[in-house]
């Protein structure tokens, strides 16, 4: 099988389209005011984001989607993680596939029906991430599933790593779901997040290297600094070439399983990796609230999370974990 | 190498763990603002009260007069005791006072060794600007002789409790014509003189600690100036001699015992799959025992570190090894707590705020000396590594 | 990005396949020296007549003259099968012929081509020179014109098989008072000629693969020149975009099966303790499974820069981030082994000689760049990061 | 407690001479010559060795040492591993403190009778190293035992990666031996000469850098180089301060096998690091066998082998096994 990894034009012009209303709309720098946190930019967005098509993307036109592929979804996904769009918006995405009738799913990529996204902790309930104005949650358990957000119990806010997203506990037991084609989908587009984020964080230390000096010259002169940016640099490539050859391969014949968990244990390793060697580029700077740079590693810690962490990518990898 | 030991050191060891057990304050300490210097400032001076103030600080200025050993006893029994971090007390007792101590006046110390030791004023630093945060001898903060002071007009960052503390040490270009590290002077400033404007910036933990500092015409008496005009480089050069490398015992046996809690918790937690516990994953036990290694490492280095400090005077470049290790290894014991604990291990608060420890931790490995500047000294300064052409 | 696919690809795949299955040598290749050259001759031959030697190649000169899409299939069912590396063809397939054809004069091709896609000669690569390693523009081997002939002295290291090779694609200063860049240029040298010295280098593996050649007045005629005299950089460097990305399959698909190895060993193996086997440790397959992720990113790390190589005509820096990758992970995948596998691991010989394999898994890393070299390569070809003040 | 780690002026001494004494006699280029390899040069040596006082050094006077204690052992073990003596001299040094009768002891302390290593390799025999000229082996195997070299079976030489000694395969079986306080000194004493071969290598690869010119200049100047450098020093240094701190507190109330467990846990990894970082900075010359590097690398893989390997020290430190 030869994959071409090269954006067809139709690809490019989707991608394009959406980084622009988000370059536009939602910029990173959004995120500074608590009153665009937790998703609220989006909510204001969301007529936008419903009419940019990104909530049927890859449904089968038959079931009213454009009738895309995984490929294009990934691309959305990767931009969605470029500028720390609420997860939610991903949940957005993929609740359209899990939906069991056509009248939710119909609503769901119309944008009047809301997803967002809950995780099982364990045996001891979850959490919700910016469940404001969602009925449903799409839940990350192992596999994943479409429930209704009473389903939940009552949610209550807790402050957590990111307060960038709001979160709240839910004390609900829920049965772990088995992995499936739809998990993996689901999988591989929080792994094209986070690759998305790996990207962002390489950019902006990169551009901070450029223009920052000390020692009389830019700081990426040095070694130590370019060396740090180039293993960025290879960490993100690893990820975006894992993440787009398993979107793209996605059900023909490989083990899309093993392909995904590979996407999204690179992916994860990518994200916090470079956030954090970004932080470190700039310096004390990066060390504080007003430089972007730590949104970034906060919502890769997030993210990850929600992907499942490592370890259970890595059982699968080896097929030791469902 | 040996073991040191005495009856009068045992007997020394009793007396700091009797009286830390009886003292070390219970209430929790504020983790922020003036609250928190409040509570170092009371700390300290129930210390001094109970004359455990400057253990090896002169006695002609309230200090005990004993040697490294005690000290170092001090440090080692205060934070096992669980003592309080010294905070925003730390500048003024393991660097301006030493500073003082070394190269002040006898004015200088007699006005103000005394008032760090009863926690009545504490310090805040003055070194990094906002173009010289590695490269500190860039610093550009002008100071101009007018009359018997000095005029200040520039900018310092990253100055740790700068609006909570009394007084500075600050570096400041006094000769802009001499050669980067000549020119500049050391000097006492007085945080509550007119022109100073004081900034906080918000960490990304959440907690403001550091400040910007802006002098505008500030004006600072001559007499403030410690050791020579244009000879503030070697001042702080020679400052940190002092401490003699326990300054960092605190630091270090706090990590052991999150390390220790770490595990702790990873032989309680239920594993994410619910079979077992999260230790009976081998990969989690090979995390484990390794950054337990590691701070046995850290603990072993350090005292390789005081064994060399009560030999010299001037400390070597080999303290860098000690603040790389601590750095990169603290940020990945933080790091390894996020991931063995899971979603819940991202919430805020509780009885251990992970989180806040683990984006606290990041600041070791940039605060006083980035990692990549302590690689370029142990390769320079230990190894005689030729210096790149570009670090002039 | 889609999947390429058409039934005249499928079938081609298909027809590789079997010719494949029915003509990869069935005996084992020998290691080294003569014999192993004959055997990549014969191999090489062997292909020739089967008519897969030169995929893309131009027919004109014995290729088959086909797109690179075909020459991708080809490169993947060959390491799929199992085929032989080139070994001591593999700078006349890979790297020679490629320029030849790009740069070379239609006389060089006719010579040259087709005697290679025969398997009648092979060649040898004449670039890195002991002072001109990582910096090849330092190379210092003099070539002087003498009348139709050139005059070359000096002499060139890690010259893989040099001792077993026809041929030589050699570097040389042509001009010494032009910028290090200009003045060199590329020629095809007999390794036959008088004056030529070839002593071959041990490497730790106890292979002997490499050589260092020394020339002392070697006359090669100007008409070996290939582009023009002085403009050997541009032709070294243009060579590149002939591969299209494809080069690295083989190693890449050879790395995987490591990998596959591997575990299949960890699976099979008893644990250390005697309880279960290797794999039951979760540390072992976090390793294990890290790597397996490691290469399935390197399958699709060197697919993107296939995607990239159809497109464009001279190769970007982005490759150095393939071969970053490969270098790094390649001597990670053999330290795992070596680790996992215990005392016994450390045997030589046996069915998979995995301390072989260790030690010559260090020349990635090294050879043709160094991991160094290639992240100043990304840092600043690919990132536009500033050249440091010492990389003139 | 209070730990001096600055040696003392007879610590020095002792170290000085044994270190004066292989740099004449045992410099590490004797191992480009086969006739001096698997222990040849050592046997060759072996009276001075001997009067050295190296093997009775840490054994009480009582029982016919020289009565001093496992630091000083610790700084011997360390310089016979910057000069790659055979591991039959560490062998030497172990066999006294497990010799059961006084006769043996005393044969033993004076190298009338040689001991090798060698280890078990689960229920499958085990290697012995360098064991021409021995009638005893100092049996790793979990624990320390020393047993009689007959009862090993006919042992039957086999290649291995450090070909500068000899290594041959035993098809006996035998029991795992108890961890207890010899154990952890014979831990301590390996994790001591893995130590050598870190301090060895970054010295190695510091001297080169300061020579090597590329670019116009040291490539010690370069930061890539010079980081890698600090880094060997670091990974040494504590390797170091961990051997020398568990080897004077042994027996003072500490526990011994976790401190011991992290000394051989840090010198592994920073000998095995090390050397391969040795390698790097050499480039082309340190992939060859004309350069000595690979003499460390090798002799570290070896090392970190008879000591147990990282896995076993990890479950050691967390009181995960025996």
């Amino acid at each position: 099988m030869i994959v071409d990894l090269h954006p067809t034009e139709d690809q490019r012009m989707i991608e394009e389209s959406v980084r622009a209303f988000l370059a536009d709309r939602l910029p990173v720098e959004r995120l500074r005011e608590p009153a665009h946190q937790g998703g609220a930019a989006e909510a204001a967005a969301w007529a936008e984001l419903t009419a940019l098509g990104l909530f049927g993307l890859g449904l089968d036109e038959a079931r009213g989607g454009l009738g895309l592929g995984l490929a294009e979804e990934a691309l959305v996904a990767r931009a969605l993680g470029l500028h720390l769009v609420s997860p939610s918006v991903v949940a957005q995405m993929i609740a359209p596939h899990l939906a069991p009738d056509d009248a939710l799913r119909a609503a769901l990529v119309a944008g009047e029906t809301r997803a967002a996204f809950a995780n099982r902790i364990g045996e001891a309930g979850g959490h919700l991430i910016d469940g404001a104005g969602a009925s449903h949650a799409v839940l990350l358990a192992g596999g994943v599933a479409l429930i209704g957000i009473d389903a939940l119990g009552s949610p209550e806010p807790v402050d957590a790593i990111d307060e960038t997203v709001r979160i709240a506990r839910m004390l609900a037991a829920f049965p772990a779901a088995p992995r499936d084609a739809a998990s993996d989908r689901a999988l591989l587009l929080l792994a094209a997040y986070l690759t998305g984020i790996a990207q962002a964080t390489r950019d902006m230390a990169v551009a901070y290297a450029i223009t920052r000096e000390q020692f009389g010259q830019p700081i990426g002169a040095f070694q130590a600094i370019k060396h740090m940016a180039a293993d960025m640099a290879t960490r993100a490539a690893a990820a975006e070439a894992q993440c787009f050859h398993a979107a793209v391969t996605f059900g023909r014949g490989l083990d899309d399983g093993i392909e995904a968990a590979a996407a999204a244990l690179l992916a994860e390793t990518a994200a916090l990796a470079n956030a954090g060697a970004n932080i470190q580029i700039h310096g004390g700077m990066g060390f504080t609230a007003e430089c972007d740079a730590h949104l970034y590693l906060k919502r890769a810690h997030l993210l990850a999370s929600l992907a499942g962490g490592r370890r259970l990518h890595q059982r699968r990898l080896l097929g030791t974990a469902s | 190498m040996k073991i040191i030991e005495s009856p009068e050191l045992d007997a020394f060891r009793d007396e700091c763990r009797a009286w830390l057990a009886d003292n070390v304050p219970r209430e929790k300490r504020p983790p922020e603002g003036p609250a928190m210097r409040d509570f170092d400032l009371a700390w300290q001076k129930r210390q001094y009260e109970g004359g455990w103030a400057g253990v090896s600080w002169p006695k002609d200025y309230g200090g005990r007069g004993l040697s490294v050993l005690e000290q170092l006893v001090w440090h080692e029994e205060y934070a096992r005791a669980g003592a309080p971090p010294s905070g925003s007390m730390f500048v003024a007792l393991s660097h301006a006072g030493p500073t003082l101590i070394v190269s002040g006046s006898k004015a200088q110390k007699a006005r103000h060794l005394p008032t760090i030791l009863r926690g009545e004023e504490n310090w805040c630093q003055g070194f990094s600007e906002p173009g010289a945060g590695s490269d500190l001898a860039a610093l550009k903060t002008r100071a101009v002789i007018d009359g018997d002071h000095l005029v200040v007009n520039g900018t310092k960052i990253w100055t740790s409790y700068g609006h909570l503390a009394t007084w500075q040490e600050l570096l400041v270009r006094t000769d802009p014509d001499l050669p980067r590290h000549k020119g500049i002077s050391w000097v006492i400033c007085d945080m509550r003189t007119p022109g100073i404007d004081i900034r906080p910036i918000k960490a990304m933990s959440g907690l403001t600690h550091f400040c910007q500092v802006f002098y505008d015409d500030v004006r600072i008496p001559l007499a403030n100036v410690v050791g020579e005009v244009n000879g503030g480089w070697r001042v702080a050069m020679t400052t940190l001699g002092f401490e003699r490398g326990t300054g960092t015992i605190a630091h270090q046996i706090e990590l052991s015992n999150t390390v220790d809690r770490l595990i702790a918790a990873a032989r309680d937690l239920p594993a994410a799959d619910g079979r077992g516990r999260v230790i009976d994953d081998g990969a989690v036990v090979a995390d484990l025992a390794t950054l337990r290694a590691e701070v046995l490492a850290l603990r072993s280095l350090t005292a390789a570190s005081v064994s060399r400090g009560m030999r010299e005077e001037v400390p070597g470049a080999e303290g860098n090894i000690v603040a790389l290790w601590f750095g990169e290894l603290s940020r990945r014991v933080h790091a390894a707590a996020l991931d063995l604990l899971g979603p819940r291990g991202l919430e805020r608060g509780g009885d251990h705020d992970w989180p806040l420890h683990y984006l606290e931790a990041y600041k070791w490995a940039i605060g006083g000396g980035t990692s990549e500047i302590r690689r370029n000294a142990i390769g320079e300064r230990v190894l005689g590594l030729p210096k790149g052409p570009s670090a002039r």
